[in-house]
C-alpha cells in the first residue's frame, strides 16, 4: 500500500507510542533508583575496625566492617577473650542505630506540647538553670537520676556528680547491678563472677545463662564445656526458653515460688547436716534461720507451695548434697515477681551452705582499681522509691533520664504516664524519642555507641577484661557524648569539684593510664598462651613491651582491648547478714494446688533470646524474626501447653483473646508441649508505641500492678488470665 | 479496517522492540565534569602511570577516581599557569572541595566485577577494556567496550578462563 | 576440586538465631511488609526450624535445627529448571542459583523437598538503616526471581581472589560462611569434605552424623550432628 | 453444485455469519469488559510483582498453572475426537467434528498463555530459547504444546477450505479474507482427492501428539518429589481426565449454538446420545483411575504421601475433593443412565458439572501436594487473590468470545461434509455393509 505523508505521521506516532510504552516495561523490570546511591557510589575500599558492643554487659569486642570509611557490617573479634570470634543478634545489628532515620539529630525542647529543634548551649543553660534553682533551696531529694546503661564510666561519673551535688536517688537500672543488689543487700559486696569449671553441679533459678546474662555468649561456650565434662545441669524456672533446654532436667515452676524451692533444698541439706560448717560463722543467725527452715520447709509444705513433688525436692536436694561444689545461680530475672528478692536472699543462704562454690572474685582487679564506688553503692535508691515519691504529688523537681525507658518495661504503664507528666523538668539523653522521652521537657541526644569513646569493663570470665569502644565515626548530627554534660554539670553546679578531667576522653586516657602503668594485663593480641609464656611470666616477662604511653594507647585501638591473662583469683567469702529479710513469711501460692490449677491461668511473659531491655522488635531485622521459629510475625503469640490448650478447646495456630483484669489482647495460640499447663507464655519486646513499626503489643500493658516488694520490679508471671475466643 | 490492523501490529512490534531495547541497552549519558581532564598530558607528557592516580587498581574491586587528596601531591601549587583546567584543580584543592568527578564505567549491580583479579592475577593491560587512554585529551564520551555480557563472555572463552556464571553473579 | 560441606551440631546449638540474622545482612536478604509476611512470604535463607517435641512433660525437648539449602551433591531442583538458572558448580560442589538468569518459574521451589528456597513476590521498600548496612559484595536481588543459600559464595570468591594473589591455596581459615563465623557456640564448621583431614571431614565421620530425608538420595552436604534425636 | 441448491438446503447454517441479533452484541460487549479486565489486572501483576497474586512460600504454584492444565485438557476435546471419529468412519461425526476442532484452537491459545502469565520474570521469556535446558519438563511442554497447537490448527483449517470457498463464491463482506484462505479452491476432482488425503494424514497425525501433549503437562508434576505428586499412572489419568473434560465442554457449545443458532435439524437427538454415552464411559474410566491412584497411596501408607492423602479427604480440601466426585461421578452416572434423564437438557447439567469437576480434579492437584511438603515446617495456605480470579474469568471470557468471532466467520457446522453426507454417506454405508455382511446366496448353499 502507498504511504502517504499524514499515514506516516500516524505510523511513526504509533511506533514512537509504542516504544514509549515498551521501555516504560522495561523501566518497571529493573532495580529501583532509591538503591543506586547505595550502590554504585565511591571506591570501596574495605577496612576493619575494632570495637566493643554495647548492647547488653557481656563486652564483647566487635570487628566493624566499613566501606569508604562508613560501617556496615560487625562481627564478633576472634582474639576476645569473652566471645572468641562469636557475636549475637543483637550485636549483629548494632550497625544500624548508626543510620536510624528517627535518630535525633539536634537538642530538643518541647515547647507547647512540640519538640523544637535547639542549639546544645541553650540546652544545656536550661539544664543548668533548674538543676541549680532545686539544689539552691536544697532539695537535692528532689532530684531523681534513672539511668540504664551498661558504661560503667558513665555510671560512675553519675555516681560522683549525685555524690558532688548530694542527689541522693541516683536509679541505676542496668542488668549488673539488679543482679548485684541481693548481694549487696545480704553481704555487703557481690561475687565478681561465677567460674562453672570450678563447679560439677549448676542449680540454675530462672537465670537463662545463654540469653540473658552477664555475657550470654561466654556461658553459652563455657556451659557446652561443662555438659562436655558430664555435669549435670538442674534449671527451675516458669519455661523452658531457647536456651535453658540444654539443661539435663527441667523443674517447672512458676518463677514467684523460686524462694520457697530453694529453701525446700535447703531443708535437705538442713536436714541431713551435710553442709558448710563455716556457713555457721560467716551467717548471722544462722541457727534461727535453720530452725525457722526446718520447721517450715519440710518437702510436703514445699510441694504445696510450689507444686513441685517432693520426690523430686528431695532428689535435687541430695544431688545438689552430694555434689561436691555445686553453685545455685540466679540473676536479674529472679526479681521479676512479688518476692523477687527474697527468693534471691533464700538462694544466697543456699549457696552459703555449700560456700559458694564456684563464685569468685578477682584478686587486685583492675576495674575495682579503678573504681570505687561503681559496684556496690551506686543504685542507693531503687525504682520503688522513685515510685513512691512520685505518686505523693508534686514531690519530684527534676527527673533526668538517661537511657532507660521504664513506662516501656513497667506494667502500670497508664499510671506512670500520669504521674511522670506532673513533673515540672524531665531531661532525657536518649537518642531517639521512645515512650518515655515523649515526656520530657528537654532532649539532649547522646552519640551512638559507635561516635564515643568507651571503655568495657568485664570481669565475667575471671579476669579483668577492658575492651575499648572506639568511635569509629565522626558524630553524624548534632549530639553530645552524655558524659561531658555530666562532667561540665559538675563543675558548673560545685566550684570545688575533686573531678578535674575536662571530657570524658580524657578521663578514660587517664585510666588508659593506670592500664599502661598496669604491667600485669596483655594487649588483645592473643587469646591464648602457652605454658612457656605462661612459665615465663612467673618470672617476670611481659607479654606486650610499649615504649611510650601513646604507642600503648595506639595499640590498644588497633587490639580493641586489654586483658589480665595471667590474673589471680580469690574465693568468695562473704559475712551475711540478712538483716532478718530470711526467714521470710512463706508466699502463699494457690494457683500450685492441683486441684485449682486445673482451670486457672497465669501469663507468663518470658523474655526471647538477648532482649532484656525488650528493645529487639526495634531492629528491622529482628522484628521480623522476632517470632520466626514458631512462624508467627510481627504478632504476639501465647505458648501453652496441648492438653491445656484442648480443655480450653483450642486449635494450633488459632487466633484468641486473652483476657486479664486490665482487659484483653489478641494472640496466636502456638502448642508448646515445654510449657507449664497453667501458664500462658507470652513474649515480652513487641508492641512500641513509638519507634520502630508498632507491631504487636506489650503484655507488660495487661499484666496487673504486682511488684517485687524491694527493688520494684513489676511481677512477669502473676497475673491470671482467661482466654476467650476471637471476636 | 486494514489500517487499524496495521497500526496495531506495528504498535505491538514497536512496543516488543522499545521493551528490549531499553531494556538491554544503557543509554549513552552525558558526562559533564567539572575539570575536562587530559589523560594525555599526564601520561604521555608527565610520563606517569595508570595506578600513579587509580591507586586501587591492583589491590581492590574498584580502581578508584582520584580525588584532592592525590592531586594534591603535584597540584598543590601551580605547575603550568597557562593551563585553564589547572586552575580549577588548583582552587578545588585550595578550597578542598571534592571535585564532581562523574565515574563513566559503572559495572551494573547484578555483576561483580574486580580489576584486582584482571590486572593482578590475570595482568591484563588497562587498555584491553579501557582502549588507549593515554591519547585522550579530554574525558570520554562513550565507553571503549559497551557493557554486554557477550564482550566478557568471549575474552574468557579465548583466554580460556571459567566463564562460570557464579563466578561473576551472586 | 573442593567439595564444599557444613557440619552444624545440634548439641551444641543452643537457638540464639544469630546465625539466622547473620545470614539475612550478610545477602541482603529483602525484609517484607507484615501483610507479605502473614501470607508467608518472609525472606529466610536459613531459619530455626522446630520439627517436634520428644519425651514427656516436664522432660520434653525441642527438636530443633538450624534449616538452609542443603547442597545437595545430587539436587532435584536443579534438574527441573528450564534455563540453567541454578545447577551444582563442578569445581566446588555449591548449588549455583543465578538471580539474572532466572525466568520466576518457581519450579525449582516446588521439587525442593526441604523447601528452603525462597521467591521475591515483591520488591519491597527496605528500612533506611537497613539499606544503608547493605552488603556490597552481594547483588541485591530485583523482583520475581528465586534465591537461596548460596553457602555465601561471595566470600569463597573473594577468598580465592586473596589466595590468588598471594600465590597460595585456599585455606579452612580463608572461607568461612557468616553463618558459621558469627555462631557463639562454634557449633557451625564449613570446610572441604574431600580434604581427610579438614574439621567437617573429620566431624561428618562422627557417630552422632544424621542428614535430612537420607532416603531421598539427594546427598546432601549439610550434616547435623545430635546424641539425642535423629 | 451450484449455490442456489445450498441456498435451499443449508442456509440455516450460513445465516449466523451474515446476520447476528442483539444479544450476540450485547453479550459480546459483556465478554469483552471481562476480557480487558483481566488483561488490567494482569498489567498490574506486571508492574507491582507476582505478589497480587495468593501464592506464597510453600504454595508456590496457584489458579494460573491449575488453568493452564485445565484448558490444554478440554483441548482434547476437540482434535482427538473428530480425529477419532473421522479414523472410525462414524457417519454421525460430520456436524460435530468442526465444532471440535474449533474449541481445540482457541483453548489452545488461551492455556498456551497462562504459564507465562505465571512467570516471575516475563521479560526473559527469551531466555528459555536462548539457554534452554531440554532436560526441564518445562521444555518437553513447550515443545508438544507447539506442535500440537500447529497440528490442530492445520486439522482444522484443511476441511474449513471448501466451505471457505461456498463463502467465497457467495461474495459479501471479507470475501477478499476468503479469497486468500480459500487457496483457489474451486472443488474439483483432484482437488478433492488432495483435500481428503490430507485430511486422513493428518488424523492420524494428531492422536499420537494429542496424547503426548497431556502425558507431559502431567509429567510436570510427577517428574518431582512431591508427595501426592510422584505417581506413574498421571500420564494416562491426565488424558483421560483431558478427554473427559473435552467431551463435556464440547457438549455444552454444542447444545449453547444449537438454541442460539437453530441447528436444531443438524444436531439431532442421536448425536447427543452417542456422545452421552461416550461421556458415561469416560467418566467411569476417569473414577477408575482416581481409585486406583488413591488406593495405592492409601495402602502404601507412607506418612508424607498420608499428610496430603488426609488433607485432600477429610483436611482442608475435603469439601473440594468430595465435591468433585459428585461433579464428575454422581451426577454423570445419574443423567447419563436411565434414559427418562438423559434428556438434552440432563445433558446440559451433566456436562457442566463435569466441567467444574475436571477443573476443581486440576486444583486438587496442584495445590494440597504443594501444601504439604515433606518437611512440615513450613506448611502453607492458598487463597486466590481477586487477580487471579479476574483472570481465570478472562480466560473463559476470550474463550467464548473467540468462539463467538469465529461463528461470525465460518459456518460452525461443515458444510460440504453434510452435503457429502447426504449425496454418499448411503452408498458409502451400503457398501461397507455389503463387505462385511454375509450375501444372500450363501444361506440357500448351507439349506
Amino acid at each position: 500500500m502507498e504511504i502517504n505523508r499524514r499515514d506516516f505521521v500516524k505510523l511513526l506516532g504509533t511506533a514512537v507510542a509504542g516504544l514509549a510504552v515498551g521501555g516504560g516495561a522495561a523501566a518497571i523490570m529493573k532495580i529501583p533508583k532509591s538503591l543506586e546511591p547505595v550502590l554504585y557510589s565511591g571506591p570501596r575500599i574495605e577496612s576493619w575496625k575494632l570495637t566493643s558492643c554495647s548492647k547488653c554487659p557481656g563486652g564483647c569486642s566487635l570487628r566493624v566492617r566499613l566501606i569508604d570509611n562508613f560501617p556496615i557490617q560487625a562481627f564478633g573479634n576472634p582474639l576476645s577473650p569473652i566471645n572468641d570470634g562469636g557475636i549475637c543478634s543483637m550485636g549483629l545489628t548494632s550497625i544500624s542505630d548508626l543510620y536510624h532515620p528517627s535518630r535525633l539529630t539536634s537538642p530538643l525542647k518541647k515547647v507547647n506540647g512540640k519538640f523544637i529543634s535547639i542549639s546544645y548551649n541553650e540546652a544545656y543553660k536550661i539544664l543548668l538553670e533548674n538543676l541549680k534553682n532545686v539544689i539552691k533551696e536544697n532539695q537535692q531529694d528532689d532530684i531523681f537520676i534513672v539511668v540504664q546503661t551498661e558504661s560503667e564510666i558513665r555510671t560512675d561519673l553519675l555516681t560522683r556528680f549525685s555524690n558532688e551535688t548530694g542527689i541522693k536517688n541516683l536509679i541505676v537500672d542496668n542488668y549488673l547491678m539488679n543482679s548485684r543488689t541481693p548481694y549487696n543487700n545480704a553481704a555487703g559486696e557481690a561475687p565478681d563472677f561465677i567460674d562453672f569449671e570450678k563447679c560439677d553441679y549448676i542449680l540454675n533459678f530462672g537465670a537463662q545463662l545463654s540469653e540473658i546474662s552477664q555475657s550470654p555468649l561466654y556461658f553459652s561456650r563455657t556451659l557446652i564445656d561443662f555438659r562436655e565434662r558430664g555435669h549435670k545441669i538442674t534449671t527451675a524456672s516458669s519455661k523452658l526458653t531457647g536456651g535453658n533446654f540444654k539443661s539435663d532436667e527441667w523443674i517447672p515452676i512458676r518463677s514467684v515460688s523460686l524462694g520457697d524451692l530453694a529453701l525446700g533444698i535447703t531443708w535437705v541439706l538442713l536436714k541431713d547436716e551435710v553442709y558448710d560448717k563455716n556457713a555457721e560463722k560467716s551467717v548471722t543467725g544462722f541457727s534461727s534461720i535453720k530452725d525457722y527452715i526446718l520447721e517450715n520447709y519440710n518437702p510436703d509444705k514445699v510441694e504445696n507451695l510450689t507444686g513441685v513433688p517432693k520426690d523430686k525436692i528431695l532428689e535435687t536436694g541430695r544431688a545438689f548434697e552430694k555434689a561436691k561444689a555445686p553453685a545455685a545461680y540466679f540473676d536479674e530475672s529472679i526479681l521479676y515477681n512479688s518476692s523477687g528478692t527474697q527468693n534471691a536472699l533464700s538462694i544466697i543462704f543456699l549457696n552459703a551452705l555449700k560456700g559458694f562454690a564456684g563464685y569468685g572474685k578477682v584478686k587486685d582487679s583492675f576495674y575495682s582499681s579503678v573504681f570505687t564506688n561503681v559496684k556496690s553503692s551506686a543504685g542507693n535508691a531503687t525504682f520503688n522509691t522513685f515510685k513512691n515519691s512520685i505518686a505523693s504529688k508534686n514531690s519530684i523537681k527534676i527527673l533526668m533520664i538517661s537511657g532507660s525507658n521504664f513506662i516501656f518495661n513497667n506494667s502500670d504503664q497508664e499510671t506512670l504516664k500520669k504521674q511522670v507528666s506532673s513533673i515540672p523538668f524531665i531531661v532525657s539523653f536518649s537518642s531517639f524519642i521512645d515512650e518515655t522521652s515523649t515526656y520530657a521537657h528537654l532532649i539532649i541526644p547522646d552519640h551512638n555507641e559507635l561516635e564515643k569513646l568507651d571503655f568495657n569493663f568485664s570481669e565475667t570470665i575471671g579476669k579483668s577484661v577492658v575492651t575499648v569502644q572506639q568511635p569509629i565515626v565522626d558524630p553524624f548530627f548534632k549530639t553530645t557524648d552524655t558524659g561531658d554534660i555530666i562532667i561540665s554539670l559538675m563543675k558548673d553546679l560545685k566550684t570545688n569539684s575533686e573531678f578535674t578531667y575536662s571530657s570524658v576522653s580524657e578521663y578514660i586516657k587517664s585510666i588508659a593510664k593506670k592500664l599502661y602503668d598496669n604491667r600485669n594485663g596483655a594487649l588483645m593480641s592473643q587469646n591464648k598462651f602457652t605454658e612457656i609464656e605462661k612459665g615465663l611470666r612467673k618470672i617476670g616477662w611481659q607479654a606486650d613491651q610499649y615504649g611510650s604511653f601513646d604507642e600503648f594507647w595506639d595499640s590498644l585501638l588497633e587490639f580493641g582491648g586489654w586483658w589480665d591473662p595471667f590474673g589471680e583469683k580469690d574465693p568468695y567469702s562473704p559475712k551475711i547478714n540478712f538483716k532478718d529479710k530470711l526467714p521470710y513469711p512463706i508466699t502463699r501460692i494457690d494457683s500450685m494446688d492441683k486441684t485449682s490449677s486445673r482451670n486457672k491461668l497465669y501469663l507468663n511473659i518470658f523474655r526471647k533470646t538477648l532482649d532484656y531491655k525488650g528493645s529487639m522488635s526495634l531492629y528491622p531485622v529482628l522484628v521480623e524474626q522476632f517470632g520466626h521459629n514458631r512462624s508467627v510475625f510481627y504478632k504476639l503469640w501465647a505458648e501453652i501447653n496441648p492438653e491445656t490448650a484442648r480443655r480450653h478447646s483450642l486449635s494450633d495456630r488459632s487466633q484468641v483473646n486473652i483476657k486479664t483484669s486490665k482487659g484483653k489482647f489478641p494472640a496466636v495460640v502456638i502448642y508448646n508441649p515445654s510449657v507449664m499447663p497453667s501458664t500462658l507464655d507470652v513474649p515480652f519486646g513487641l508492641g512500641h508505641e513509638i519507634l520502630g513499626d508498632k507491631s504487636g503489643i506489650n503484655p507488660l500493658k495487661f499484666s496487673g500492678n504486682i511488684f517485687d516488694t524491694v527493688s520494684g520490679k513489676p511481677s512477669f508471671t502473676e497475673t491470671p488470665a482467661e482466654i476467650e475466643s476471637y471476636s | 479496517m486494514k489500517n487499524i490492523l496495521s497500526f496495531l501490529v506495528l504498535f505491538i512490534i514497536s512496543a516488543i522492540a522499545g521493551f528490549y531495547f531499553f531494556g538491554k541497552v544503557q543509554m549513552p549519558k552525558t558526562v559533564l565534569v567539572a575539570v575536562s581532564f587530559s589523560h594525555y598530558v599526564h601520561t604521555k607528557q608527565h610520563k606517569m602511570e595508570c595506578k600513579n592516580c587509580h591507586q586501587n587498581i591492583n589491590t581492590q574491586q574498584r580502581a578508584g577516581i582520584p580525588n584532592i587528596e592525590t592531586c594534591s601531591l603535584c597540584h598543590a601549587n601551580i605547575i603550568n599557569p597557562q593551563s585553564e583546567e589547572e586552575k580549577k584543580i588548583y582552587n578545588y584543592v585550595k578550597d578542598n572541595k571534592l571535585i564532581p568527578w562523574q565515574n563513566y564505567y559503572v559495572v551494573p549491580d547484578y555483576a561483580i566485577f574486580s580489576h584486582r583479579r584482571h590486572t593482578k592475577i590475570g595482568n591484563l593491560e588497562c587498555g584491553l577494556c579501557h582502549g588507549d587512554m593515554t591519547t585522550q585529551t579530554s574525558p570520554i564520551l562513550n565507553n571503549f567496550r559497551p557493557f554486554e555480557m557477550k564482550i566478557c563472555v568471549d575474552c574468557h572463552k579465548q583466554k580460556n578462563i571459567t566463564t562460570e556464571c557464579n563466578n561473576c553473579h551472586h | 576440586m573442593a567439595l564444599y560441606g557444613m557440619v552444624i551440631d545440634l548439641n551444641k546449638c543452643n537457638h540464639c538465631e544469630s546465625c539466622i540474622t547473620a545470614c539475612k545482612v550478610e545477602n541482603n536478604l529483602q525484609i517484607v511488609s507484615k501483610e507479605s509476611a502473614e501470607m508467608g512470604r518472609v525472606m529466610q535463607w536459613m531459619r530455626l526450624a522446630t520439627a517436634s517435641y520428644e519425651g514427656n512433660y516436664p522432660d520434653v525437648r525441642p527438636v530443633t535445627m538450624p534449616a538452609l539449602c542443603l547442597q545437595c551433591d545430587d539436587p532435584p531442583c536443579t534438574k527441573v529448571c528450564p534455563v540453567r538458572a541454578t545447577y551444582r558448580r563442578d569445581e566446588d560442589g555449591i548449588v549455583a542459583q543465578i538471580y539474572p538468569q532466572c525466568i520466576g518459574c518457581r519450579y525449582c521451589m516446588g521439587n525442593c523437598p526441604y523447601n528452603v528456597k525462597v521467591f521475591n513476590w515483591y520488591k519491597e521498600a527496605q528500612p533506611i538503616e537497613y539499606e544503608k548496612c547493605y552488603n556490597i559484595d552481594v547483588a541485591v536481588r530485583v523482583k520475581g526471581v528465586v534465591e537461596k543459600c548460596t553457602f555465601c559464595i561471595h566470600r569463597l570468591q573473594k577468598a580465592k581472589e586473596n589466595a590468588a594473589a598471594e600465590h597460595r591455596k585456599v585455606t579452612e581459615e580463608d572461607y568461612i560462611p557468616a553463618c558459621a563465623q558469627v555462631c557463639p557456640a562454634h557449633a557451625i564448621s564449613v570446610g572441604d569434605l574431600d580434604d581427610p583431614n579438614s574439621n567437617v571431614s573429620r566431624l561428618k565421620s562422627d557417630y552422632r552424623k544424621f542428614t535430612l530425608q537420607e532416603e531421598l538420595g539427594t546427598q546432601p552436604k549439610v550434616f547435623y550432628l545430635s546424641a539425642k534425636s535423629k | 453444485m451450484n449455490n442456489s441448491q445450498i441456498l435451499d438446503e443449508d442456509e440455516v447454517l450460513f445465516k449466523p455469519i451474515y446476520y447476528s441479533g442483539k444479544g450476540f452484541y450485547i453479550l459480546g460487549a459483556a465478554l469483552l469488559a471481562v476480557l480487558l479486565f483481566g488483561v488490567a489486572m494482569y498489567l498490574r501483576q506486571l508492574v507491582y510483582g507476582l505478589g497480587e497474586t495468593g501464592m506464597n512460600q510453600p504454595v508456590t504454584w496457584g489458579f494460573y498453572i491449575i488453568s493452564f492444565v485445565f484448558f490444554i485438557g478440554i483441548s482434547h476435546a476437540g482434535t482427538l475426537i473428530s480425529a477419532i471419529l473421522r479414523l472410525s468412519k462414524a457417519e454421525w461425526r460430520r456436524p460435530i467434528t468442526r465444532m471440535a476442532e474449533v474449541i481445540t484452537g482457541i483453548v489452545l491459545v488461551i492455556g498456551g498463555i497462562h504459564p507465562i502469565i505465571d512467570l516471575g520474570r516475563p521479560d526473559r521469556i527469551m531466555h528459555i530459547f536462548e539457554r534452554g535446558r531440554l532436560q526441564s519438563p518445562l521444555l518437553w511442554d513447550l515443545t508438544s504444546i507447539t506442535a500440537y497447537f500447529t497440528a490442530s490448527t492445520i486439522y482444522l483449517y484443511l476441511p474449513l477450505i471448501p466451505d471457505i470457498a461456498l463463502l467465497r463464491d457467495r461474495g459479501g463482506r471479507f470475501h477478499k479474507l476468503y479469497k486468500i484462505l480459500a487457496w483457489g479452491y474451486a472443488g474439483t476432482e483432484k482437488q478433492k482427492h488432495v483435500l481428503e488425503k490430507a485430511i486422513s494424514i493428518l488424523m492420524v497425525m494428531v492422536i499420537p501428539i494429542a496424547i503426548s501433549v497431556h502425558t507431559v503437562i502431567s509429567w510436570i508434576f510427577s517428574m518431582t518429589l512431591q508427595p501426592g505428586w510422584h505417581s506413574t499412572i498421571f500420564g494416562p489419568y491426565f488424558v483421560v481426565g483431558a478427554i473427559f473434560s473435552g467431551i463435556a465442554a464440547l457438549m455444552i457449545v454444542m447444545i449453547v449454538f444449537r438454541k442460539a443458532y437453530h441447528f436444531e435439524d443438524y444436531l439431532k437427538e442421536i448425536h447427543f446420545n452417542y456422545l452421552g454415552t461416550l461421556l458415561l464411559v469416560m467418566s467411569l474410566l476417569w473414577f477408575y483411575f482416581t481409585f486406583a491412584e488413591y488406593l495405592t497411596t492409601f495402602y502404601g501408607h507412607e506418612p508424607v504421601e498420608m499428610r496430603v492423602f488426609l488433607y485432600k479427604f477429610v483436611g482442608g480440601y475435603a469439601p473440594y475433593f468430595w465435591l468433585m466426585v459428585v461433579c464428575n461421578f454422581i451426577i454423570p452416572l445419574i443423567f447419563l443412565t436411565n434414559k427418562k434423564m438423559k434428556t438434552i437438557s440432563g445433558l446440559l447439567i451433566a456436562s457442566i458439572a463435569v466441567t467444574i469437576g475436571m477443573w476443581l480434579e486440576r486444583l486438587i492437584v496442584v495445590v494440597p501436594s504443594l501444601a504439604n511438603p515433606r518437611l512440615p515446617f513450613p506448611t502453607g495456605i492458598y487463597i486466590p487473590t481477586l487477580t487471579e480470579i479476574s483472570l481465570f474469568a478472562a480466560a473463559a471470557a476470550a474463550f467464548v468470545l473467540g468462539f463467538m468471532a469465529f461463528s461470525k466467520l465460518f459456518p460452525l457446522i461443515s458444510i460440504w461434509e453434510i452435503k457429502e453426507g447426504r449425496e454418499e454417506s448411503v452408498r458409502l454405508v451400503s457398501e461397507r455393509l455389503n463387505q462385511y455382511l454375509p450375501s444372500k446366496g450363501h444361506i440357500k448353499k448351507i439349506v
